[in-house]
């Protein structure tokens, strides 16, 4: 399998700019803050595959996905899609690029605009990457589009607001495989659905990417979506991956303490299954603040002298799984 | 039996009145709820979940109303009471906490004094003997220096503090019985776990009973020890927890179970076909007829199922079992 | 998954797009007939249109034609509303004047609307130096009492037509800028952006397909609020001295006329003040309809 | 420190709106009809005794000098000469000022010990007879010219009724205004023990500020209305239910977190009643700073217009700046954040 895409390095920093009044003391008229929301990360993904990226709310997973996009524009690193280079390629290039990557995201309601039918939402990727412009057969390919996910042809006219929520979704994914992408980010596609909803959800992604030999990566903070979708995991914490691997081999083996703490804490639709949950105290730090070293030190159960000195780098430990942990990598 | 129920509700009905027409919610919803036990409300959104708990603590605003029914706690029904003394038996007897806690706290006021006026208005306490309390009860649900925080306003918690922020001043009187409205959605998955090991705590040293209102059959599961499941405005199911997810026998419980991933192992999952009927104009029978796949045509349109008892505190609202 | 489920759950109701616009009329005339005031303004405004409309035949006195015989008279069924001070008929005058500042309002404000909305969206969109300066542009408009401003350019440019038009237009365009800024900031933020971004929209096409008519609701709901304000605007400048030029037929002019004869009697004032309650009160139970339509 | 940081800042963006205020004043002046130089000397004056009023006036230098002349007097408090009363603007202005103010702070008095009550109790009892009144009462209010209204009260309350005194002025013609501390009639008359020109200071005020409250009841009554109402819907509300607090502190607690917006609008209402009083003094021939105005305009006394512009643009800027900062003091999140 060849591999789709490479990132290497990413990093996102946002700047907050803090005035104050140090500068009467002859300082500067403001203190850049930086907020260090993705921080080199480095990931691939080879054809037809399927890549998890999950992580408690705020660690850098939706920004390293509209990074990927080139939503937002990334502060650094390279990021080599099909052998090229997208990280630094001016806006205008940037429309050929999406012709094969697509985005799902994460709010139906917000996505969609509210004040266009489901037909024009769909045709504007057909029409404005130049696939098919005669009127009748975007809309017959309008029509297949909404089969394809499970939509029929009477839904062509309706505006957003007259959809349930999981039509609304089904309708955004529509559009993102409307141009025929080779790759899809889909960002938490069921989050905000009903989990009878969330299944069809769920069973389509599954469904289309063999269908049409998709390659995903996929967000969610919920695992066990994850699980069902994806063959490949990378958990992040705090802007960093801290483990990857393979998602067998992960949920059932963790590593990093994260990974165990986050696993632990799913809870499990069986009452007679109870797992130990392995706590982390406190809340995660600001990461404005970051400290030096281990980014989980001031919660991990296991922290030693190591962790508060150096920042560890993901090592391979196993075929293909990878921790981000002075106490697993050693050993 | 009833001598042993805590909360007894019975055919609790809840209209909306709207322009497209009467928007029936609750329809005829009967639970118990025991002393020191978690109960569980799931269903899935529009199911009626969170106008059944508001309707327990007549917090159903127009064009809403309570139409029938009877909800007794303690041996009192509660419905029939005026609105003064009911007053005294909310945030005292039972309270209840919400889903956005930071919008449930209001903004303009410290969180200490917040707690501390639960303490004047229902234990009559003093304004300092009232903080003293507000502090401890802080402290109880394991906020770290309370003493500091009580001088903070909502804004300055995060997701997770502020919810066991409302908690705590939610049980504050150690009441019999708290109402939780999705209190963990939104929050990330560890301090979820760590917000309902809170409340099974309460359960467990103060022995208050817990109606836990949820969409996630997982927290459900790890939760509560009886649950009830809702379909538009019908509680379809109600059984022992391990009793439900072993022998589901609504249709509808069968394909929610069914719908769910699971992280400790693959399972296929299938969804359900349809979607939640229109509670404006709810088929006259069964209300999950269009989506059931076991319909016996002839009976389920015409007649709306009863509740029957298959087992031992077991109950099910089905044609199916009708009869057996 | 079994497909032929979902032909029996999704019901087949092909809905003709003319019911469907039929119903969306259906939903507006409830909530006018729901809120009694609003259709109470909705009845006003559409009386003065209709007497607008009806004006080439029920205009039957020139209303700038003396009659030195006939001052002051009171309303008689030769005159209906009577006759000012120059013998004047003040029933064709006051439906001139209805046309006249129905006119002013509804021109200068739809003109401000449109061209406040376009910069305040455009300035709103792109943020950086240019919406700096607009925003200090707003600040300072906005930093005088409308009147007072109004009253200010008018007394600069002199009582005229024209120059009322123009002051019209300048006191409420920040208003209408702000309000469109405010809105476009607001609804950029939406990821329905960043979608129509992936599915390779220009930048143009975005602000005018996609932003733009996101933006248009709260822009209508202040210009429908402001129709009424605009015609107390142009009733007081002239009524000061500082808006039309006697002898023009205009509300505002026609009772400060009847204010000096006051000890005679209020007949002169109180009809074209009536037309003024009458025609603002109308638009502001309106705008306040639509608003809750909107909101 | 946060607070501190947040008026500051404030005050900070208060320049630039000051410095555009003159701007525009300065701008209208400049466009003013008239010759200044003419209405200076009065009479027919010579070409040559104009000219050289001209180039003493300054009237020849460029735009730029000119502005800055404006500004620099303006900067030490000389807001220049009227011409027609060969005064200082300032002295002129000064003598009517407390006319406007007076006339300004009975009808606030009125519209919060009024308006206030009426939006607060028209929230609470939404869609109750009362809401439908107040909110009818409060759109009309909007919606009826404040000088017609004054004139028809004056018909019917002077002319018919005869319950109220003429349109002339803050007291009948002939009687001496009270020794002057305050410059308010009815606070300095109170403290000279003068009770029957107290008496009559009241009897005269009491019409305009009633017309004055009645045109600006409205705003007030609608935005408390909302205020209040949005408060009520909020979930904190729904909690503090939830908790068992007496609906008399639930409404306490709406009331309390809805002062923010209504103190908004009180700030606006002065504002309104400042730039109102302009059309009310000239129904009632009350001597403030509004008719002088426009006995400047009449003719094209170019300084007190621009005194007079100014003076409102100030006032206004100046209740906006304040409201701001009463957010700083009331709303936590702004404290802090």
């Amino acid at each position: 399998m060849s591999t789709i895409l490479e990132v290497k390095g990413l990093k996102k920093y946002f700047i907050q700019k803090k005035t104050g009044f140090s500068w009467l003391k002859g300082g500067k008229p403001y203190q850049a803050l930086y907020l260090r929301a993705v921080d080199n990360v480095n990931f691939d993904i080879k054809k037809g595959e399927a890549l998890g990226l999950v992580g408690e709310s705020g660690c850098g997973k939706t920004t390293t996905a509209k990074c990927i996009i080139r939503l937002i524009d990334p502060t650094d690193g390279q990021i080599i899609f099909k052998g090229e280079d997208i990280a630094s390629l001016p806006k205008k290039e940037l429309k050929r690029i999406r012709k094969h990557m697509q985005y799902v995201f994460q709010d139906p309601v917000g996505s969609l605009n509210p004040r266009m039918n489901v037909k024009n939402l769909l045709a504007e990727p057909l029409r404005n990457f130049g696939i098919l412009k005669d009127k009748n057969e975007v809309e017959e390919r309008v029509i297949n589009l909404l089969e394809t996910v499970g939509l029929s042809e009477e839904h062509m006219n309706k505006l957003p607001r007259e959809l349930s929520g999981g039509m609304k979704q089904r309708v955004g994914i529509a559009r993102a495989i409307a141009a025929n992408p080779e790759f899809l980010i889909l960002d938490e596609p069921t989050a905000s659905l009903d989990v009878s909803v969330g299944a069809k959800i769920l069973n389509e992604l599954v469904d289309l990417q063999k269908r049409l030999n998709m390659t995903y990566l996929m967000i969610a903070h919920d695992l066990s979506v994850i699980r069902y979708v994806c063959n490949r995991v990378a958990v992040m914490y705090l802007g960093q991956i801290v483990e990857t691997g393979d998602v067998e081999e992960i949920f059932s083996d963790p590593l990093h303490p994260y990974t165990e703490a986050l696993l632990s804490a799913v809870p499990i639709p069986d009452p007679w299954v109870k797992i130990k949950r392995i706590d982390l105290k406190g809340e995660t730090p600001s990461p404005i603040n970051l400290p030096r070293g281990c980014r989980l030190q001031n919660r991990c159960p296991y922290v030693f002298s190591a962790c508060t000195s150096d920042e560890p780098e993901l090592v391979e430990v196993k075929n293909g799984h990878s921790v981000a942990c002075h106490l697993k990598s050693k050993s | 039996m009833s001598e042993n129920l805590l909360l007894n509700v019975t055919k609790l009905s809840t209209n909306f009145y709207l322009y497209e027409g009467v928007m029936r919610v609750l329809d005829e919803i009967s639970f118990q709820i025991r002393p020191r036990e978690v109960f569980g409300l799931v269903g899935e959104s529009g199911s009626g979940k969170t106008v059944a708990s508001l309707s327990i603590l007549r917090l159903i605003l127009p064009p809403g109303r309570i139409i029938s029914g009877e909800i007794f706690f303690e041996g009192t029904d509660l419905l029939k009471l005026p609105q003064k003394e009911f007053s005294k038996i909310r945030g005292k007897k039972i309270s209840m906490i919400f889903q956005q806690s930071r919008t449930a706290l209001n903004p303009f006021m410290k969180i200490g004094e917040q707690i501390a006026r639960i303490y004047r208005t229902h234990e009559g306490l003093s304004k300092s003997e009232a903080m003293e309390k507000a502090i401890e009860s802080l402290k109880r649900f394991r906020i770290p220096e309370a003493e500091k925080r009580v001088e903070s306003y909502p804004h300055e918690f995060s997701l997770g503090m502020a919810q066991r922020v409302m908690i705590a001043m939610m049980m504050a009187c150690n009441p019999k019985l708290l109402i939780a409205d999705e209190p963990t959605t939104g929050l990330d998955v560890t301090t979820q776990a760590q917000i309902l090991d809170l409340m099974k705590e309460a359960r467990d040293k103060i022995g208050t009973s817990i109606l836990l209102i949820t969409h996630d059959l997982g927290v459900a599961a790890q939760t509560c020890d009886r649950l009830a499941v809702m379909h538009a405005g019908h509680i379809v199911e109600i059984a022992d927890v391990e009793v439900l997810y072993g022998r589901p026998l609504h249709p509808y419980a069968k394909a929610l179970l069914n719908s769910i991933p699971r992280v400790d192992k693959k399972v296929r999952i299938s969804d359900i076909p349809g979607f939640v009927p229109s509670l404006l104009n709810p088929p006259k029978g069964c209300r999950f007829i269009n989506r059931c796949p076991k319909v016996i045509l002839g009976v389920c349109e015409k007649a709306k199922p009863e509740m029957i008892e298959i087992d031992r505190g077991h109950f099910v609202m089905c044609h199916l079992y009708e009869g057996k | 998954m079994d497909r032929e489920n979902k032909t029996l759950t999704v019901p087949k109701t092909k809905e003709h797009p003319l019911r469907k616009t039929w119903r969306s009329i259906d939903y507006s005339w409830y909530v006018l007939r729901k809120n009694n005031l609003t259709l109470a303004g909705f009845f006003m405004i559409v009386f003065l249109l209709f007497l607008v409309i009806l004006s080439p035949v029920i205009v039957i006195y020139d209303p700038y034609e003396t009659d030195s015989d006939n001052v002051l008279s009171p309303p008689s069924w030769r005159h209906l509303f009577g006759t000012d001070q120059w013998g004047r008929d003040i029933f064709s005058r006051t439906i001139v004047a209805t046309q006249l500042d129905l006119f002013i309002a509804l021109t200068t404000v739809l003109a401000s609307a449109s061209v406040g909305a376009i910069i305040g969206a455009v300035s709103g969109y792109f943020g950086g130096k240019v919406d700096l300066l607009m925003q200090r542009v707003t600040d300072i408009l906005l930093a005088f009492p409308s009147l007072i401003l109004a009253m200010g350019i008018m007394a600069a440019l002199g009582a005229s037509f024209w120059n009322l038009m123009l002051t019209q237009f300048v006191i409420r365009i920040a208003i209408f800028i702000r309000v469109a800024r405010g809105e476009m900031i607001s609804q950029k933020e939406n990821e329905y952006v960043e979608a129509a971004v992936c599915s390779g929209n220009s930048t143009s096409r975005i602000i005018i397909r996609h932003l733009l008519p996101n933006c248009i609701t709260p822009v209508a709901v202040m210009t429908t609020l402001n129709f009424g304000y605009a015609i107390l605007v142009t009733a007081t400048l002239s009524f000061i001295g500082l808006g039309l030029n006697p002898p023009t037929a205009e509300w505002g002019l026609m009772i400060s006329d009847g204010a000096s004869y006051l000890v005679l009697g209020a007949w002169w004032l109180s009809i074209p003040g009536a037309f003024i309650v009458l025609a603002v009160l109308g638009f502001n139970l309106l705008g306040d309809g639509i608003r809750d339509l909107a909101g | 420190m946060g607070l501190f940081r947040y008026i500051v800042k404030r005050f900070l963006l208060f320049i630039p709106i000051l410095f555009g205020i003159t701007l525009v004043t300065f701008t209208i002046t400049y466009f003013l009809p008239g010759d200044p130089a003419a209405v200076r000397l009065g009479g027919s004056p010579s070409v040559e005794a104009l000219e050289e009023m001209r180039i003493k006036m300054g009237l020849y230098k460029p735009v730029w000098e000119r502005y800055f002349i404006y500004m620099s007097d303006l900067l030490s408090g000389d807001l220049g000469k009227s011409y027609l009363t060969d005064r200082p603007v300032l002295y002129e202005i000064g003598d009517r000022v407390l006319a406007t103010l007076e006339l300004s702070f009975v009808s606030l008095f009125i519209i919060v010990v009024i308006g206030i009550p009426l939006g607060v109790i028209s929230a609470f009892k939404k869609n109750s007879i009362i809401d439908h009144v107040a909110r009818f009462v409060g759109v009309s209010g909007i919606s009826i010219p404040s000088f017609w209204l004054g004139l028809v009260l004056i018909f019917l309350l002077f002319y018919v009724a005869r319950i109220f005194p003429p349109p002339l002025g803050r007291l009948p013609p002939g009687i001496d205004e009270p020794a002057r501390i305050t410059g308010f009639y009815i606070v300095d008359s109170l403290l000279s023990g003068d009770l029957e020109t107290l008496k009559l200071s009241l009897y005269y005020i009491s019409l305009p500020a009633i017309t004055t409250a009645l045109v600006n009841l409205a705003p007030i009554t609608r935005m408390t209305r909302s205020a209040v109402l949005d408060v009520l819907e909020k979930d904190y509300i729904k909690a503090a239910r939830a908790a068992g607090l007496p609906e008399r502190q639930i409404y306490k607690d709406a009331l309390k977190n809805a002062l923010i917006p209504i103190l908004t609008t009180i700030g606006l209402s002065i504002g309104f009643m400042i730039s109102g009083s302009i059309v009310i003094e000239k129904v009632f021939s009350w001597p403030g700073i509004g008719l002088f105005a426009l006995q400047s305009i009449a003719s094209n006394d170019h300084n007190p217009i621009q005194a007079y512009i100014l003076i409102v643009g100030l006032t206004f800027a100046l209740i906006n700046l304040l409201t701001d900062i009463a957010y700083g003091f009331v709303d936590p999140r702004i404290k802090y954040g």
